[in-house]
């Protein structure tokens, strides 16, 4: 029962080890050079899943903050949205985006109730530009004006990471997919032992 | 957990199918239900990129160089 | 090989699950990335140091904007390597073996007519999702692989060519650079404006508002330039892909 | 704007990369002076930087003004200010030679290849300066990438082995990654000095994870490092890459990679932990050992010049990785002393070898059959860079020997000792056999080897545009041999704090 447990405890882990050794197996080993690259990509995707895994939290949820955390500040570009639908034109959408800026500072302007607390967090951005170093900002969850418990939230550096990790992934694959057809260009096949015999008995 | 189990079984046929242009989809299949698993996690823009980017864009690059390239596996 | 390979892997899948067996349990609120002051200081801070409510947003495009650029880098390089690697200029160069021979249909009606309906509306939510990646998920990278794909969606319905009258191959990569340009033109900006690389708080001299919307505003323009590169670059490179560096054709 | 020296470094590459990128399609004349101006200009930012180490110590800058460990922070100490400069420096030196070459090697890709060769440059660049551990698997990706393609630009041997060196090199960087994410999930930071602070704080020296996240990184970084088991990729690649590429990857690609595995054992994990803790020394000198001894067997077997060549790189790795771990201050002075020599020694040879590829259109060793009395300049810039990497003083060549040798001895692995001194037998067998064919122009016996005698009476001095690279890499060899002194201050400064000492087994 104990084992089991342990098992389901880190379930997440024990099935990315798995699923990179698949990838491992099939970058090492296949013959292909699309089913290496396939192989790459899961093997990528497997460590992404690690990653993912360590952000996890119990009982916590997205790393977005609710509308009401933020005190409402925000409810008005809900309904720009929608209305700029009709435009999608790229300068279009500059606009749009410039538009929802002039908002966003406005609400801050505008709103009277909440004048303190900005003035309060913009003194405390400045704070944390000089003191990142000594003071330890974790335990001063709230000072900022939002009242926020940390373990409410997943871990949102580990998404930022991923992202990256994604987009080299694919990136990879791209420039991988772009030598396979010009290795095919030259030799007519995308098997490596066919390659490297070609290789042998050619004259190259 | 169903997911989970799912994911290694794609990810095992894919690299094990003769046929690329299958291998190609079952991948595709594998990134969406990584998707889903992330999304399930908690990690919406990570499985919003994976969407994007696994399942829809590297299955197209996929699939174009398989077309433009050859389609059987001797493994 | 075989052998060598499954050697391999038996070695790194045993390092891996030594490894394992010290984490932290999964979905432990105490271990040590949860509990450390990073991400909790991610967590409580970010709306009152730049006012974005999507964590993930704010730390992508602020705290770790740097790797962000680098990221934009990557896909840029990826296709400047893919046209270095593949793309043939002129028509002069055969390849020693027959290139494939796709049969060339005609463009189906049903297909175009989809098509032709959905592009508008996929483009439109990219730039939704561009737009509106400060308050829910989202923002360059998402849209812009949608927004490139809108763009594949039309070389794969008609062809390649049609696709290239719409965005032509230099054009592509022009956009691509000026995303860049645009990102580490925030970068530069803050350099001129006397503070450090990327560093969106001195901004304020000359974008409205306070310290807060200066990062808020600053994210917003990266992640336009990261949409920027990352729709043209993947268009790029499908369109190198699908036609075998030729630009032609298609698949 | 001298504060701002550090992120300048790397700015100017980097943005003239994609100008060039853009650029290119209308004025594919103007890449190559650009490409020249943005790296003369990165050399003066690292020199800059340098200067302002050595009179007040490491620089910490914080990219987009937040601290450490919330931002990403570039920390240059004396460590890293002087590989960038070498990087710079081999970079610029790189970028002339390949003036002439380029458009004939790469089927008309110049403004690419520039592209390409400047976002490498910037990569490995941004490899050295930066003080983040996930950073640098950024940036560790773009140099790859741009390697993948700058190799594959060459003929058909080389797209193969770049297709190989993208799947060894993902192998390699994503056990990187993997490595550093097990240092997450154990301290919850990715800056290098906080990792460190809070493996000590937080007593994670027995931790199995953190043990197998030194082997991740370490492994993943002898992969891209080609260190010996771990190098099938790197002969092929950079010995039929077009030799534009290769010149600047040989000298680069591994050396940065070794500074890498040092910033990782010092700053990263400590020295502490990785020698003492971790006690592993001995398995990793002789590791060494095998790595010298084999690339340099590999290396008498070689008849293709590059090839040989890239097997000397192989034992060369080997010489560092053992310097490193031999666990002595005056054996980490060689290592880190090797790193600066080597890049400048291997450019030096690569770009000779270039030259002899270029002129008479042959690979093999008997291509340099007469060269002495036809193109006298190149071969006294060749002579250097061998007398370097044999170990004949003053070139620099002969002193990060004679550290790395002291240190052996110091630390008592007498087996690397020896292994270095067969290494250097054998380069020295290599290169006079070679200056001897170039000498008296002797020609093999059997005869059956390539005649290219009549293309040979064409064959005069090399392009100024090949010159100038070759002989300034020639007089940087004699210059770092001869201020010798200056250098090891410097490095003794920076490893002074580690104390490395105390550490002997």
């Amino acid at each position: 029962m104990v084992a089991i447990e342990a098992l389901a405890d880190k379930f997440n882990y024990w099935v990315y080890i798995v699923i990179m050794m698949i990838g491992l197996y099939a970058m090492v080993s296949k013959n292909n050079l699309i089913k290496k690259l396939i192989g790459m990509s899961v093997f990528q995707t497997a460590i992404i899943l690690f990653y993912v895994s360590i952000g996890y939290k119990d009982e916590a949820t997205i790393p977005i903050l609710y509308h009401d955390q933020v005190h409402g500040a925000h409810h008005a570009e809900e309904g720009d949205h929608s209305d700029e639908g009709a435009h999608h034109d790229e300068t279009h959408a500059m606009e749009a985006i410039a538009k929802e800026a002039t908002h966003h500072g406005n609400d801050h302007a505008v709103d009277a109730d909440h004048a303190e607390v900005d003035e309060h967090e913009a003194d405390h951005v400045i704070d944390a530009h000089v003191m990142h170093n000594e003071s330890d900002h974790a335990f001063e969850a709230g000072h900022g004006g939002l009242d926020i418990d940390p373990n409410q939230f997943e871990n949102p550096l580990v998404h930022v990471l991923m992202l990256t990790a994604i987009v080299v992934g694919v990136a990879t694959l791209g420039v991988g997919l772009a030598i396979t057809q010009k290795l095919y260009g030259e030799f007519g096949t995308i098997e490596e032992h066919e390659i490297i015999e070609q290789l042998r008995t050619g004259n190259d | 957990m169903i997911i989970l189990i799912f994911l290694i079984l794609t990810a095992f046929i894919s690299l094990r199918v003769k046929d690329l242009l299958s291998a190609a989809m079952i991948f595709g299949v594998y990134s969406l239900l990584m998707c889903l698993l992330w999304a399930g996690m908690g990690a919406v823009d990570v499985a919003f990129t994976e969407a994007a980017v696994g399942a829809g864009v590297s299955a197209v690059f996929l699939i174009s160089t398989i077309l433009r390239t050859s389609r059987r596996s001797s493994d | 090989m075989k052998f060598l390979g499954l050697l391999t892997v038996l070695i790194t899948g045993f390092l891996l699950i030594q490894a394992e067996r010290d984490f932290p349990d999964w979905g432990d609120v105490n271990s040590p990335a949860s509990s450390y002051k990073l991400s909790q200081h991610y967590i409580t801070q970010t709306f009152a140091e730049t006012s974005v409510p999507n964590m993930v947003t704010a730390v992508l495009a602020d705290y770790r904007g740097y790797d962000t650029m680098f990221e934009t880098v990557v896909i840029f390089t990826a296709g400047i390597a893919i046209i270095g690697i593949l793309r043939v200029f002129g028509s002069n160069i055969k390849p020693d073996h027959p290139e494939v021979v796709l049969t060339k249909k005609k463009p189906d009606l049903i297909v175009e007519t989809t098509c032709r309906l959905l592009i508008p509306i996929i483009q439109l939510f990219a730039l939704y999702v561009v737009a509106h990646g400060h308050h829910s998920p989202g923002g360059g990278f998402q849209g812009g692989v949608i927004f490139g794909a809108s763009f594949i969606l039309l070389a794969l319905a008609r062809d390649l060519q049609y696709a290239q009258q719409w965005v032509p191959e230099n054009r592509i990569l022009n956009l691509a650079g000026i995303g860049i340009f645009i990102y580490a033109g925030f970068g530069v900006a803050s350099l001129l404006l006397g503070g450090n690389f990327l560093d969106y708080g001195v901004l304020t001299a000359i974008i409205p508002g306070d310290v807060k919307d200066a990062h808020s505003h600053s994210m917003l323009g990266v992640e336009i330039g990261v949409a920027f590169t990352v729709t043209a670059i993947m268009f790029s490179i499908y369109s190198s892909l699908s036609s075998n560096g030729h630009m032609k054709e298609g698949i | 704007m001298t504060e701002q020296a550090p992120i300048l470094i790397l700015l100017f590459p980097f943005l003239t990369a994609i100008f060039v990128a853009l650029l290119g399609a209308k004025v594919p004349a103007a890449s190559w002076p650009l490409t020249i101006a943005s790296l003369g200009a990165s050399i003066c930012a690292t020199l800059t930087t340098l200067i302002q180490v050595l009179e007040n110590g490491t620089i910490r800058y914080y990219v987009g003004g937040w601290a450490p460990p919330f931002g990403i922070e570039l920390r240059i100490d004396g460590l890293n200010a002087l590989v960038a400069v070498t990087v710079a420096t081999v970079a610029f030196l790189g970028a002339i030679y390949s003036k002439d070459r380029v458009e004939s090697e790469t089927e008309n890709k110049g403004p690419q290849y520039y592209a390409l060769y400047l976002l490498l440059a910037a990569g490995l660049l941004g490899i050295v300066i930066t003080g983040d551990a996930f950073n640098l698997y950024v940036l560790l990706e773009i140099a790859a990438l741009t390697s993948y393609a700058l190799l594959a630009m060459g003929n058909k041997r080389a797209t193969l082995a770049a297709f190989k060196y993208l799947i060894m090199g993902t192998i390699g960087a994503s056990f990187y990654l993997l490595g550093v994410g097990y240092l997450y999930i154990k301290t919850g930071s990715l800056n290098m000095v906080d990792i460190q602070e809070q493996l000590i704080a937080n007593g994670l020296q027995d931790s199995s994870t953190v043990q197998v996240a030194f082997i991740m990184i370490t492994v993943g970084l002898w992969v891209k490092m080609a260190f010996f088991p771990l190098h099938a990729w790197l002969p092929n690649s950079y010995a039929f890459g077009p030799t534009t590429s290769s010149s600047i990857m040989a000298p680069l690609v591994t050396k940065v990679m070794i500074y890498v595995m040092v910033r990782m054992v010092l700053t990263v994990f400590g020295p502490v932990y990785a020698f003492e803790v971790l006690d592993w020394g001995n398995i990793v000198v002789w590791l060494a050992v095998i790595a010298i001894l084999a690339g340099s067997i590999g290396a008498l077997a070689q008849k293709d010049l590059r090839k040989m060549l890239t097997f000397l790189i192989i034992a060369e790795v080997g010489y560092m990785v053992g310097g490193v771990w031999l666990v002595d201050e005056t054996g980490m002075t060689g290592a880190i002393y090797h790193i600066i020599s080597d890049a400048f020694m291997t450019l030096c040879v690569f770009l000779f070898a270039g030259i002899v590829f270029a002129k008479t259109g042959a690979r093999d060793i008997y291509a340099v059959d007469g060269l002495f009395k036809k193109m006298p300049i190149t071969m006294i810039g060749f002579i250097v860079g061998a007398f370097s990497l044999i170990g004949i003083p003053p070139t620099a060549g002969f002193f990060s020997k004679w550290y790395l040798i002291q240190g052996g001895i110091n630390s008592g692995n007498w087996e690397y000792v020896i292994a270095l001194l067969i290494s250097s037998l054998v380069n020295a067998v290599l290169f006079f056999r070679i200056i001897e064919i170039a000498y008296f122009g002797k020609k093999p016996a059997e005869g059956h080897i390539h005649h290219h005698g009549d293309d040979h009476t064409k064959i005069s001095e090399a392009p100024i545009t090949q010159l100038i690279p070759l002989l300034g890499t020639a007089a940087i060899i004699l210059l770092i041999g001869i201020f010798n002194k200056d250098l090891v201050a410097v490095i003794q400064d920076f490893l002074e704090p580690f104390n490395l000492v105390a550490g002997i087994r």
